[in-house]
């Protein structure tokens, strides 16, 4: 190890410099993010002959402050991985002794000569547990090597802002219209432009600015490709005198490194592994309940109610109803009941009772009378099939509660279907539904409602007892397989919850850390 | 709605009813001309509108309490307005924020050829698209409506696979699996620890117990039918707080509406 | 069903109904007291929350409710924004119900008259934009691109309330007052995809699913409900609308408790009778 | 066929990967390709609402032209329809291209304040009613999940009253009620609803495949 005495010139900051650093701070002040803001590079003041305790004899001896330099070989400066390409990172090994009060500072050069004509920018990271590599676990993940290593974020495009455009507005849409952005009548008009044109001007300006802004975005990608040449100091004064990390000649260490986008976020790969993972188990189900169509499902209560609400209006000559929830055809608990609606009323067909159906939306319409049609075929009574008995109703919750309940009290139903989502007006309803005696059976996905269907109707699918419920009826192999599979997942879920509990439960109980287990579950 | 719908009514009750109904609306009249005569007779003509507006506002909520008597014509009328003026604003609130900004300021206020050029080229399919969603109306050309829509369910599927990976089963995940012991603190005392420690165990056995109820494709045994047996009663608990709180949502907007009553239509001092 | 049994069904609902009309009408008529009450934790948590954040900060409401819910949101709504003025932090709401504009617009210029802040500057509404999470998953890129003008049609690119917010991740603060599902929207789109830390103030009817995601940290805080608002009217020392609702709830929850059991001892007597299974 | 249904399939497919690929790329083009292609679907979705205008008003057209029973009220909708949409259209004189300075009260937002908001408010307020006479009729403890379902109701309503602060006051702990409703909040509530959260989850990436893989393709309406 040994040190250099530096000389990093101060030269004197030009105006442009200065309008291109507030610049920078204004518009790009997001970008400085965790590193910290670029220091009084330019004025640093070089280091007054320096050493620490243990320094080779080479360095003069007045040292005031003992400084520990990290080793030059852990230095490294590499492209943030995981990013969009707006940081390079520049890391070190914590040295074993730090002294207190000192900053290490980053050179930052577009070139090499660059550094010997002190036309380089700084960067300052104060040492501390948020300046590890652990601390942030996001792009650097979870190796326990981490804890020993500094970083210091360096955003290019922050010190060497795109140069702003600061100019008039003749030269502006100048520009632009060199640019190909503005004809030349449009130029001469904007030139010209009076009172009247004001508005016109102003919407003008605005989409001049939004080029401007998506040209800057350009600049900054470029800025940030570029090489950048790198040098590692310590400095026991907050940047003013430095000791710079050397190489094997003594002089400073320069590393190079790009800011380039990634094409991954590494720190998102268990999100991708478990979603993949758990698809290709759904997907694997599907396709072998395709093969063997013949897979368990365990009894749902309610279900045998189906056929006797259905028996029931038969021999008392009334309807059967079946209530479709406030959703879409998009939706999933659509979905099951469409499915079931087609079991119901091909049950319907064949005992010759009378099934209507209420709609809450348009396509559902659509979709439930062909599902009731073809039921009927099925059944092989396709000349009952009434297509006015699948009824649009209205889009509005309360319209459609409120027209529903007036059937039900007028044409009182046997049973009554309420499968689907359900919001507030599950409870009118199901209320009516109960005053008239029908048989109701309900089901949905919407939790909150389900306390008031559970105390007034006969039977309550609850939630996945619909999906089950669909899939049981119909016996289709997409959707037992699928049922499958999210068992498969669920049962997954719960052993990993048992066992992963007992795990670090023992292992706390035994003081052992186990934290890479509960970090696989973490997400960024 | 109601059950006595199917009831005969004696004339008699019929016109009593009239004769309440009556008598109700002319005090309905009396109280909000006493009540608001301040700005209904003031000078302001914004007042004036104001206090005809409150006076119509505090009739359809009372129109609407109605139905909790019975279905009436004067509730249908009310209910149909309301939908109709749900409609009309919701179809002006579209144009204004989402169609004018997006289609029509690009497009027909474009400054210059070339951002006229450049809206039309990002803003032009997605606006065929728009209009192809609206072929779902027809029977005939309805299929065409699926290539806008196929696009928006395709994207939601992607994003939803991913969200929900994250959101509610890995982050759940990650808070599931703590030590039994986690909330245990030294400086607690053994009851609070004690607590904690069975709060932990509630909510493990109870996560479970739950998972396992909504287990569809594996017979349940005996220890199958006590393990989801105990899933219900935990998912009754939950519905049952569910129900609380339904209730206070519930009764809040009574609150809500009874404030208006009293403080804005009849001028209670609060 | 016999006839009679239907008419004594009707009877025993319009009872219930007048009962339910009279416990919150005569606490208001003779203006009963508001019994003192503590906030809390979840009320305490959205608070320190907000109370936290340096002064300027900007914070996006996101205001999904709409007239159904307004009695419950509308306070809570008016409470955060109230905070947030006092502790000169700039609001930036949004709604994604397009129902909703009107009354937003509303609240906030109610407050802003009350506070002397000015639209552009202290805040500013977005206003509306159809597609629910892809307005989230927009805003996450760019606010100024989903938002080209805000609700009153300002331009919002050079607005001095949004200098420096590009997209949802430079927000401090993601607040979320929801009558619905919306509220998992913006956790699953907005806060858990920007990690943006978020709080919900919600319907009580939403109040219980959010507590696994306020176990995880999902969530920082929930209001919820009436009492969730009041709780916040007491943490900013103030007595408002919901505060003044909270002897009328407590009344309307005894009526209805008194009911569950009133009919659940009959039930039981009963069947203690073998008069009913 | 193939333009009818293999086409859009594809493009389900297609879409849907890109969604879910794009999420995990940092790259700059990802970002750009999410928010164009949101921008894209917001003004698609605006399309939407004229379907739901088309289908309510033209099932009460229909309902005027057929005289079917209570036809007059229909009548209502249009008139309330078209009164809001002149409203918004005159736009205090100015027309609905230029917007009105805000803080001025227009006549559409009268129309709000004044039509849409008590009605809407009231008939979700009414609900209050519904529930308590639900809850005395139907709310009986028949057995154990009933039981327990009972009385954490019992225990919330009670729990999150200020009342109940009084009443924990007599017995010495005023939030005494607050706290035994926070347990049962924290602890089988929360159990319950992560269970519930999970597997809801589960199902949703299991339909969200099935979609994507084109087996679940009910959502694209009738017909072939």
């Amino acid at each position: 190890m040994a040190f250099t005495e530096t000389n990093t010139t101060t030269p004197r900051r030009r105006p442009v410099m200065r309008r291109a650093r507030a610049w920078g701070f204004a518009a790009a002040g997001v970008m400085l993010l965790i590193a910290g803001a670029p220091s009084r590079g330019q004025q640093a003041e070089s280091l007054p002959a320096s050493a620490p305790a243990a320094a080779p004899a080479s360095a003069p001896a007045s040292a005031p402050v003992p400084l520990e330099i990290p080793a030059p070989e852990s230095v490294k400066a590499y492209d943030c991985p995981s990013d969009d390409g707006s940081a390079i990172i520049v890391e070190w090994a914590k040295p074993k002794i730090e002294t207190p009060g000192a900053v290490y500072v980053v050179d930052v050069a577009a070139a090499k000569e660059d550094f010997a004509a002190g036309a380089f920018k700084t960067v300052q990271v104060k040492p501390g547990p948020e300046a590890l590599k652990s601390a942030n676990q996001k792009f650097f993940g979870v190796s326990p090597a981490n804890a020993g290593l500094y970083y210091a974020r360096i955003c290019p495009s922050s010190l060497y802002p795109p140069v702003p455009a600061g100019e008039s507005r003749t030269e502006s849409l100048t520009r632009h219209a060199k640019a190909g952005h503005l004809s030349a009548e449009e130029l001469q008009r904007a030139l010209a432009a009076s009172d009247a044109d004001a508005k016109w001007l102003a919407r003008l300006m605005a989409d001049l600015t939004e080029r401007d802004t998506t040209d800057a975005k350009a600049r900054t990608r470029r800025i940030n490709a570029a090489t950048y040449y790198l040098r590692l100091s310590v400095s026991p004064d907050g940047g003013r005198a430095r000791a710079y990390v050397s190489d094997k000649d003594g002089q400073p260490l320069v590393l190079s490194a790009a800011a380039l986008p990634n094409q991954f976020k590494w720190y998102k790969l268990n999100i991708a592994i478990f979603s993949v993972a758990f698809c290709a188990v759904v997907a694997a189900f599907i396709w072998i309940a395709r093969r063997n169509p013949n897979l368990y499902i365990r009894r749902i209560a309610g279900l045998d109610a189906v056929d006797e609400g259905i028996g029931r209006a038969t021999e008392m000559g009334r309807p059967v109803y079946f209530v479709h929830g406030i959703a879409g055809v998009e939706s999933m608990a659509t979905m099951a009941s469409l499915t079931i609606l087609g079991r119901v009323a091909r049950k319907a067909a064949e005992y010759d009772t009378r099934v209507r159906v209420m709609n809450w939306d348009p396509m559902v319409t659509a979709v439930s009378q062909e599902v009731v049609q073809q039921a009927y075929t099925e059944a092989g009574r396709p000349d009952a099939y009434n297509p006015d008995d699948v009824l649009f109703i209205s889009t509005d919750n309360f319209a459609y509660a409120t027209a529903v309940s007036g059937l039900v009290v007028r044409e009182r139903p046997a049973a009554i279907f309420m499968l689907g989502t359900f919001f507030a007006e599950s409870l009118f309803l199901a209320e009516t539904g109960a005053s008239t005696g029908a048989i109701q059976i309900s089901g949905t996905d919407s939790y909150s409602q389900l306390p008031f269907l559970i105390t007034t109707c006969d039977y309550t699918l609850i939630g996945e007892e619909l999906f089950a419920a669909s899939a049981y009826l119909s016996r289709e192999p997409k959707m037992l397989g699928s049922l499958r599979g999210q068992d498969v997942g669920k049962a997954f879920l719960m052993v990993t919850i048992v066992v992963i509990t007992a795990v670090l439960s023992v292992a706390a109980a035994r003081g052992v850390s186990l934290d890479w287990l509960t970090n696989l579950f973490k997400t960024f | 709605m109601e059950p006595q719908a199917q009831t005969t009514e004696s004339p008699m009750r019929r016109t009593v009813e009239a004769a309440v109904m009556i008598a109700l609306g002319t005090a309905f009249v009396v109280a909000s001309i006493l009540c608001q005569k301040d700005s209904l007779f003031g000078k302001n003509a914004n007042d004036r509108i104001e206090a005809v507006g409150i006076i119509i506002a505090a009739a359809l909520t009372l129109i609407m309490y109605s139905f909790l008597y019975r279905d009436n014509p004067l509730f249908k009328i009310a209910e149909n307005v309301y939908i109709g003026a749900q409609l009309g604003y919701g179809a002006i609130n579209t144009w204004r924020l989402a169609l004018r900004p997006q289609i029509y300021n690009p497009l027909a206020l474009a400054p210059s050829n070339q951002a006229l050029w450049d809206a039309l080229v990002f803003r032009s399919v997605p606006i065929l698209l728009g209009v192809l969603l609206l072929t779902r109306l027809s029977r005939k050309h309805g299929w065409l409506s699926r290539y806008s829509y196929s696009m928006m369910v395709g994207w939601g599927a992607g994003m939803t696979i991913l969200v929900m990976t994250d959101t509610n089963i890995l982050q759940q995940l990650q808070a599931a699996a703590k030590p039994i012991q986690a909330g245990v603190t030294a400086d607690a005392g053994w009851w609070a620890n004690a607590g904690a420690v069975t709060g932990a165990l509630t909510v493990l056995v109870g996560t479970v117990c739950v998972l396992f109820y909504f287990f569809f494709s594996i017979p349940h045994g005996p220890v199958g039918q006590r393990v989801s047996k105990t899933g219900i009663w935990f998912l009754m608990l939950s519905f049952g707080a569910s129900f609380g709180y339904t209730a206070m949502a519930r009764i809040s907007l009574v609150i809500g509406r009874m404030r208006f009553l009293l403080f804005e239509w009849l001028k209670i001092p609060q | 069903m016999p006839a009679n049994d239907t008419q004594g069904l009707i009877r025993t609902r319009r009872i219930i109904y007048l009962l339910v009309a009279a416990a919150i009408i005569v606490p208001y008529v003779i203006q009963m007291p508001i019994p003192s009450f503590h906030a809390q934790e979840e009320a305490h948590k959205v608070y320190d929350r907000v109370e936290s954040l340096p002064a300027g900060s900007r914070v996006l409401i996101a205001m999904e409710f709409d007239p159904n819910c307004e009695a419950e949101l509308r306070p809570m709504a008016e409470g955060i924004l109230r905070h947030c003025f006092a502790r000169k932090l700039v609001p930036i709401l949004v709604t994604t119900n397009y129902i909703a504009p009107a009354l937003i617009s509303d609240i906030c210029q109610k407050i802003a008259k009350e506070t002397g802040t000015v639209s552009g500057k202290d805040w500013v509404f977005l206003g509306y934009r159809p597609g629910m999470a892809n307005v989230v998953i927009t805003m996450g890129e760019s606010i100024q691109r989903t938002f080209e003008t805000d609700n009153f049609s300002q331009t919002t690119r050079d607005m001095p309330a949004l200098a420096g917010v590009n997209s949802l991740k430079d927000v401090s603060l993601i607040t979320v007052i929801s009558l619905g599902d919306t509220v998992n929207m913006w956790i699953q789109y907005g806060s858990d995809r920007l990690k943006v830390p978020l709080v919900a103030g919600v319907t009580a009817v939403m109040a219980p699913d959010l507590y696994p995601y306020l176990n995880t940290g999902q969530v920082k805080g929930i209001l919820a409900g009436l009492r969730g608002a009041a709780d916040y009217e007491l943490l900013l020392h103030r007595s408002d609308d919901a505060a003044k609702g909270m002897q009328v709830q407590s009344v309307a929850h005894g009526l209805l408790i008194a009911l569950i059991i009133g009919a659940n001892v009959r039930f039981l007597f009963r069947r203690a009778q073998g008069k009913e299974a | 066929m193939w333009y009818k249904r293999t086409i859009p399939l594809i493009l389900v497919f297609a879409i849907g990967v890109a969604a879910f690929v794009q999420e995990f790329v940092p790259a700059p083009w990802a970002g750009r390709f999410r928010e164009n292609i949101t921008l894209w679907f917001q003004i698609i979705g605006s399309f939407a609402l004229f379907i739901g205008l088309y289908s309510l008003l033209h099932m009460h057209w229909t309902r005027i032209r057929r005289q079917t029973p209570g036809w007059a009220y229909s009548i209502f909708v249009f008139l309330a329809a078209g009164g809001m949409i002149a409203v918004g259209l005159y736009n205090e004189g100015k027309g609905p291209i230029i917007d009105v300075a805000q803080g001025t009260r227009t006549w559409l937002d009268r129309g709000y304040d004044y039509l849409i908001k008590p009605c809407t408010a009231t008939i979700y307020s009414s609900m209050a009613f519904f529930m308590a006479s639900a809850a005395f009729r139907t709310f009986r403890a028949r057995n154990t999940a009933a039981v327990l379902m009972l009385v954490a109701a019992l225990v919330v309503m009670f729990g999150r009253v200020p009342v109940s602060e009084v009443l924990g006051g007599w017995l010495g702990d005023p939030e005494m009620f607050s706290r035994i409703t926070d347990v049962l909040m924290k602890y089988p509530n929360l159990a319950a609803k992560r269970a519930i959260m999970m597997g809801i989850s589960l199902g949703a990436i299991a339909q969200s495949l099935r979609i994507l893989l084109g087996v679940e393709r009910s959502y694209m309406g009738g017909g072939d």
